[in-house]
């Protein structure tokens, strides 16, 4: 599978962000994009997600399961906000996107312990999410990749307030999504900790 | 799909306390209105209907414009988009969540608090078929609404014009309808199949116009 | 009269029935909590007290 | 310094309920056998005194409606002052007390609403009339219900306590401000359409059977308040534990 | 303060249209009651005040849950509450902005409600003035009602059901105000005196009960 | 101006979150929280900041101006949301905040521009804060620290979602702030860029 991004151009507004982005990845390949604030990397992702038209260009998918042109229904997608409600509790949240999202043909998902196992917080799947810290409520956003099967991640500054052992672990998850074969595209700040990545430099514009 | 509708089902339930919710508001409402016009049962048999449509009306506007705003700010939205299931489909699973949390409740309930207002068994009767055929326009209604309130980042003051309008024909003519059953030279059937017109109607309207909106609200 | 008796007895019969329901609600009630406890008990889990904490900030 | 407000903390927080389950233990049974006692005492003599020859058989439904109208008025009487003492005192106590007293409250509203109607049937020929003190008893109804509703939605009661206390307060300023206005307005507008029974003008020979049974349901309420309260006690206990439970077995597996 | 008012009343004539919403509701509670009724006039005219204070009451309901709710979502309500004025003042100015936006559209549209129920110049005058002195109390029990919901995960239904009750007594006074101007042997004077002192009650206790919510409800 | 913390405690719902936290902060000094992900230090910053009761232990300021004995209205709170109106713009938003804040005595906000020149926006700040990128919300977030004046800063990961170059603007602002005599707390789990400051770290509890 190859997810192919060529000669993107986005807009948000009436303003230009980007402007003839390509790329190419092959399954097990990751992405990072960095760049200086507002400089589009959010609107990168969001474009790949299909949650926004491109201006212009165009995003594939090569070689992947028949019936899906575009990544959007093979992604998932990890934005600044985390997807779950305050109100209901941890399990109730991830087992509603589990049943909700389903597992893209190619894999299966984790159950739901395996995956706040997976990212060291099993034991508190029984608290509403509204009672988790911040960097407790990231890693159960993160959680949420792991009950569905999705090959290709798009990952929106995923490790903002996590602390240092759950960098490691979102590393190590990431290392083993990408063995295998899936897809990591990831925009940070910060060092991932994963390494052999390919790598996209956003500059913003300066019209 | 189910579990979308059975996690909605659940925040409205958990988060205000329950079906309970519904219809004590209902109560009060209905408790409220004596208040006003005074304990006069002949009279207050007569605007009971009225009041009874009125009073579901309200109970489903309120809340109802955050049908999908709530989705947003937390960054649901951006992943339910994404999903294969047509949007469509999407819409009407939550109207229906929202519809079954807090409108039939409300359907269930009109019977006893008829009573309250003195209303005869047959007026009751067409009260609760009515509101039955007609609560569900409203969400639907309501849920254009709550989608171009997402659309719009500063807000809209196109939400009410919009909403509030197209729910008033849905209103006059359950409120006729029952009125027509109570009073015989009026038959009830003309008014009620309009009801059920229009409820279908907003039934295919609704979803499509909320989803377009949706879809082109994404920013 | 005998229309007033039926007023009384369904009076009696409806007062009989709530305050039952409320008996009963407490003692269910109570039996589940109890049974809760003894559960949480029975898998080592005991009420701490301020004192037995061993730790904290710094 | 620290010794010394862990001390307190304790002595208010742990110490306090545990005696009072002690305490509930022990009274629980003497009070559930007088209750008993007295019921069957009212039972008995609100059976074999005469009927009114006016209100005819009906009159026994007095001796159950009134001490249930009074009692969902104490009722929300021991709301208010467990509100007080949450809201002045910080009693730990008094939110339970607030909280286990709400259904009971409704329960007997319900039933002063109840056989209220079942009397004015035959007695009016009504089942319900919007007068000053149905309509005050029918929304006392409705705020018992609705702090029901305010208690199960918020889960976490160190943060539902204060809040839910000062709406029993301004609840408990409400009721006699609406009883009074209503009969203010109905007298402006139209003579009063219902007879009143007005004040102690009673029989003495209805008096007793009255009495007793009036002792009998404050009796019971008082037998199941204590246990609510224990119950409440108990639940609090185990969410507790549990989340304890949780957060430990997360650090441990966490620790380095 | 004038910050935050400015700002408040920004906010909602921008973002909820609160002004719209409430008054298009209350159009439409006034124009459903007549199919109650029927088409005789008096009758119309006799409970038309009793109507437009309900419609004023209901509306004012509507958007009133998110007074504090939406602060809190965003963050605002913490540095609000962090500042040395005292949060009372800072509860009564965001329910003047909130009256403001929402309780005086009201009043300013009941006057052509008026013409429609058939009520004459009087009675118009006297519903006119009793709601201004009314809504406000109206909003500053919402007030409360709204600093309850900011513990709570959703507001909703259950604020309008705790806040209603508490407003009975401002809607029996501003009714039978209105009817004292309108039937002559009684006076007008003392009941809406009585609505006044109402509102002026509300004033301070509504504020500090709100106050106190607020405070108690921080997480 | 000294801000002391003697035996702090706190509770979240029943629950014990630390216990005898102790420190005193003179002017010019600041101090970085550190700690796992629900170690507490969220919850310190808002017992500090007045939001939550302290369960023992107090907060006191000494030798500060008249009248103040808690600090929470000598101080800025940066919480994890920015506590900006999405609907209003920029500018709208930092008026309000700081017509609202008021200078605290012994110093004077900033203007507007000044602030937003501070850091690195000066020309979006007609935009509605909405349409801004998650960084730039933040930088405005900081931008509000400056329009009015406050002695003690209470910073909640303040520079979670930042870019580089934005790091080192804050820092920047932390130092003049330190420099003039104002006192910094910061919670986080990146490296602030500020050197010579005094540290807690929070370890949570092991019940
Ligand atoms: C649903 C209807 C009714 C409700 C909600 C209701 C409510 C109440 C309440 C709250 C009280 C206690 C008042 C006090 O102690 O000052 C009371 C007492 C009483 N009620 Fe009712 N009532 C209802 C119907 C009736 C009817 C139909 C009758 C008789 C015809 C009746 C006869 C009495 C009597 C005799 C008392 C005791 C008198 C007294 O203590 O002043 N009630 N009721
Ligand atoms: N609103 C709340 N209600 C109940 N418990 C809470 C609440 N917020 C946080 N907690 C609990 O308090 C503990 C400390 O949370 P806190 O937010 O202070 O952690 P933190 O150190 O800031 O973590 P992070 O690095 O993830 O931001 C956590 O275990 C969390 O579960
Ligand atoms: N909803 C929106 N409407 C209009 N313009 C927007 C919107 N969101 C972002 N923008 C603009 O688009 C540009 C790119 O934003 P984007 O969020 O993609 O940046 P980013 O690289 O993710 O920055 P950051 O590192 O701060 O997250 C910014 O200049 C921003 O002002
Ligand atoms: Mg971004
Ligand atoms: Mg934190």
């Amino acid at each position: 599978m190859r997810l192919l991004a060529e000669g993107l151009s986005a807009r948000r507004g009436e303003d230009l962000i980007f402007k003839d982005i390509s790329f190419d990845l092959a399954g097990g390949e990751a992405l990072v994009v960095t760049g200086p604030n507002g400089s589009g990397k959010s609107t990168l992702l969001r474009v790949l997600a299909g949650l926004l038209g491109a201006d212009s260009g165009r995003v594939r998918l090569k070689g992947g399961p028949a019936g899906f042109d575009h990544p959007r229904e093979l992604s998932h997608y990890l934005g600044h906000r985390n997807a779950m409600k305050r109100e209901l509790t941890v399990e109730e949240n991830l087992i509603f996107w589990q049943r909700f999202l389903g597992d893209s043909p190619g894999g299966s998902g984790d159950g739901l312990v395996e995956a706040a196992t997976a990212v060291g917080l099993a034991d508190i799947i029984h608290l509403p999410f509204g009672y988790l810290s911040a960097g407790q409520q990231r890693r159960m956003a993160m959680a949420k990749l792991l009950v569905a099967y999705r090959p290709i991640w798009l990952l929106d500054e995923p490790t903002a307030a996590l602390d240092v052992s759950a960098d490691r672990l979102f590393a190590g998850l990431v290392a083993r999504h990408l063995e295998r074969g899936g897809i990591v595209i990831a925009a940070t700040h910060q060092a991932l900790g994963f390494t052999g990545v390919k790598s996209l430099e956003m500059t913003g514009f300066f019209h | 799909m189910t579990a979308l509708f059975l996690r909605d089902l659940k925040l409205s339930v958990r988060a205000g306390g329950g079906a309970m919710i519904g219809v004590l508001f209902f109560m009060t409402v209905v408790a409220v209105i004596p208040f006003g016009v005074g304990p006069d049962l002949n009279l207050l048999a007569r605007i009971g209907p009225a009041i009874l449509w009125i009073g579901a009306l309200l109970a489903s506007l309120l809340g109802l414009d955050r049908l999908f705003q709530a989705e947003r700010e937390d960054g649901s939205l951006d992943l339910i988009m994404m999903q294969e299931t047509p949007l469509l489909l999407t819409v009407l699973v939550k109207c229906a969540a929202h519809w079954t949390a807090t409108g039939l409740p409300l359907v269930v309930a009109s019977p006893f608090l008829g009573l309250f207002m003195n209303m005869d068994e047959r007026a009751i009767g067409a009260t609760m078929l009515t509101l039955l055929a007609g609560t569900p326009a409203i969400t639907l209604i309501g849920a254009v609404g709550a989608a171009v309130a997402v659309a719009l980042p500063r807000g809209g003051l196109l939400v009410s014009i919009l909403v509030l309008p197209l729910a008033i024909p849905v209103l006059i003519f359950g409120v006729s309808a029952v009125y027509a059953a109570i009073e015989d030279p009026a038959p009830f059937l003309p008014p009620f199949m309009i009801l059920m017109a229009i409820t279908l109607f907003f039934a295919v309207i609704g979803p499509v116009a909320a989803a377009s909106a949706l879809r082109h609200s994404a920013d | 009269m005998m229309s007033h008796a039926t007023y009384v007895i369904a009076c009696y019969a409806v007062s009989a029935a709530t305050v039952a329901g409320l008996i009963f609600w407490v003692l269910t009630d109570g039996r589940a909590r109890k049974r809760e406890l003894e559960q949480l008990e029975a898998a080592g889990i005991r009420r701490r007290s301020a004192e037995a904490s061993t730790g904290g900030g710094r | 310094m620290s010794e010394n407000s862990l001390a307190i903390r304790k002595f208010s927080d742990l110490a306090n309920p545990t005696r009072f389950l002690a305490l509930a233990a022990r009274a629980l049974p003497w009070l559930a056998a007088l209750t008993a006692l007295f019921f069957a005492a009212g039972l008995w003599l609100s059976f074999t005194t005469e009927g009114d020859y006016q209100q005819g058989e009906t009159v026994r439904i007095m001796y159950v409606h009134v001490p249930s109208a009074w009692l969902s008025m104490m009722c929300y009487t021991v709301m208010a002052i467990s509100a007080l003492g949450t809201l002045v005192w910080r009693h730990p106590l008094a939110d339970v007390s607030a909280k286990a007293a709400a259904p009971i409250g409704a329960c007997f509203t319900f039933l002063a609403l109840v056989t209220g109607s079942l009397w004015g049937k035959p007695m009016w020929g009504t089942w319900w009339v919007w007068d000053a003190r149905l309509t005050s008893v029918f929304v006392l109804f409705l705020m018992y219900l609705g702090l029901i509703a305010l208690n199960r939605a918020m889960d976490d009661p160190s943060r539902s306590a204060r809040v839910s206390a000062v709406l029993v307060l301004v609840g408990f300023v409400n009721i006699p401000i609406i009883k009074f206005s209503v009969d203010w307005w109905n007298t402006l507008h139209q003579p009063a359409s219902v007879i009143r029974l007005d004040g102690p003008t009673i029989d003495p020979e209805f008096l007793r059977p009255l009495i007793v049974m009036a002792i009998a349901f404050t009796l019971l309420f008082f037998t199941l308040h204590i246990g609510a309260m224990r119950n409440e006690i108990w639940r609090r206990r185990v969410a507790s534990l549990r989340r304890q439970a949780a957060r430990n077995a997360g650090r441990e597996q966490l620790a380095p």
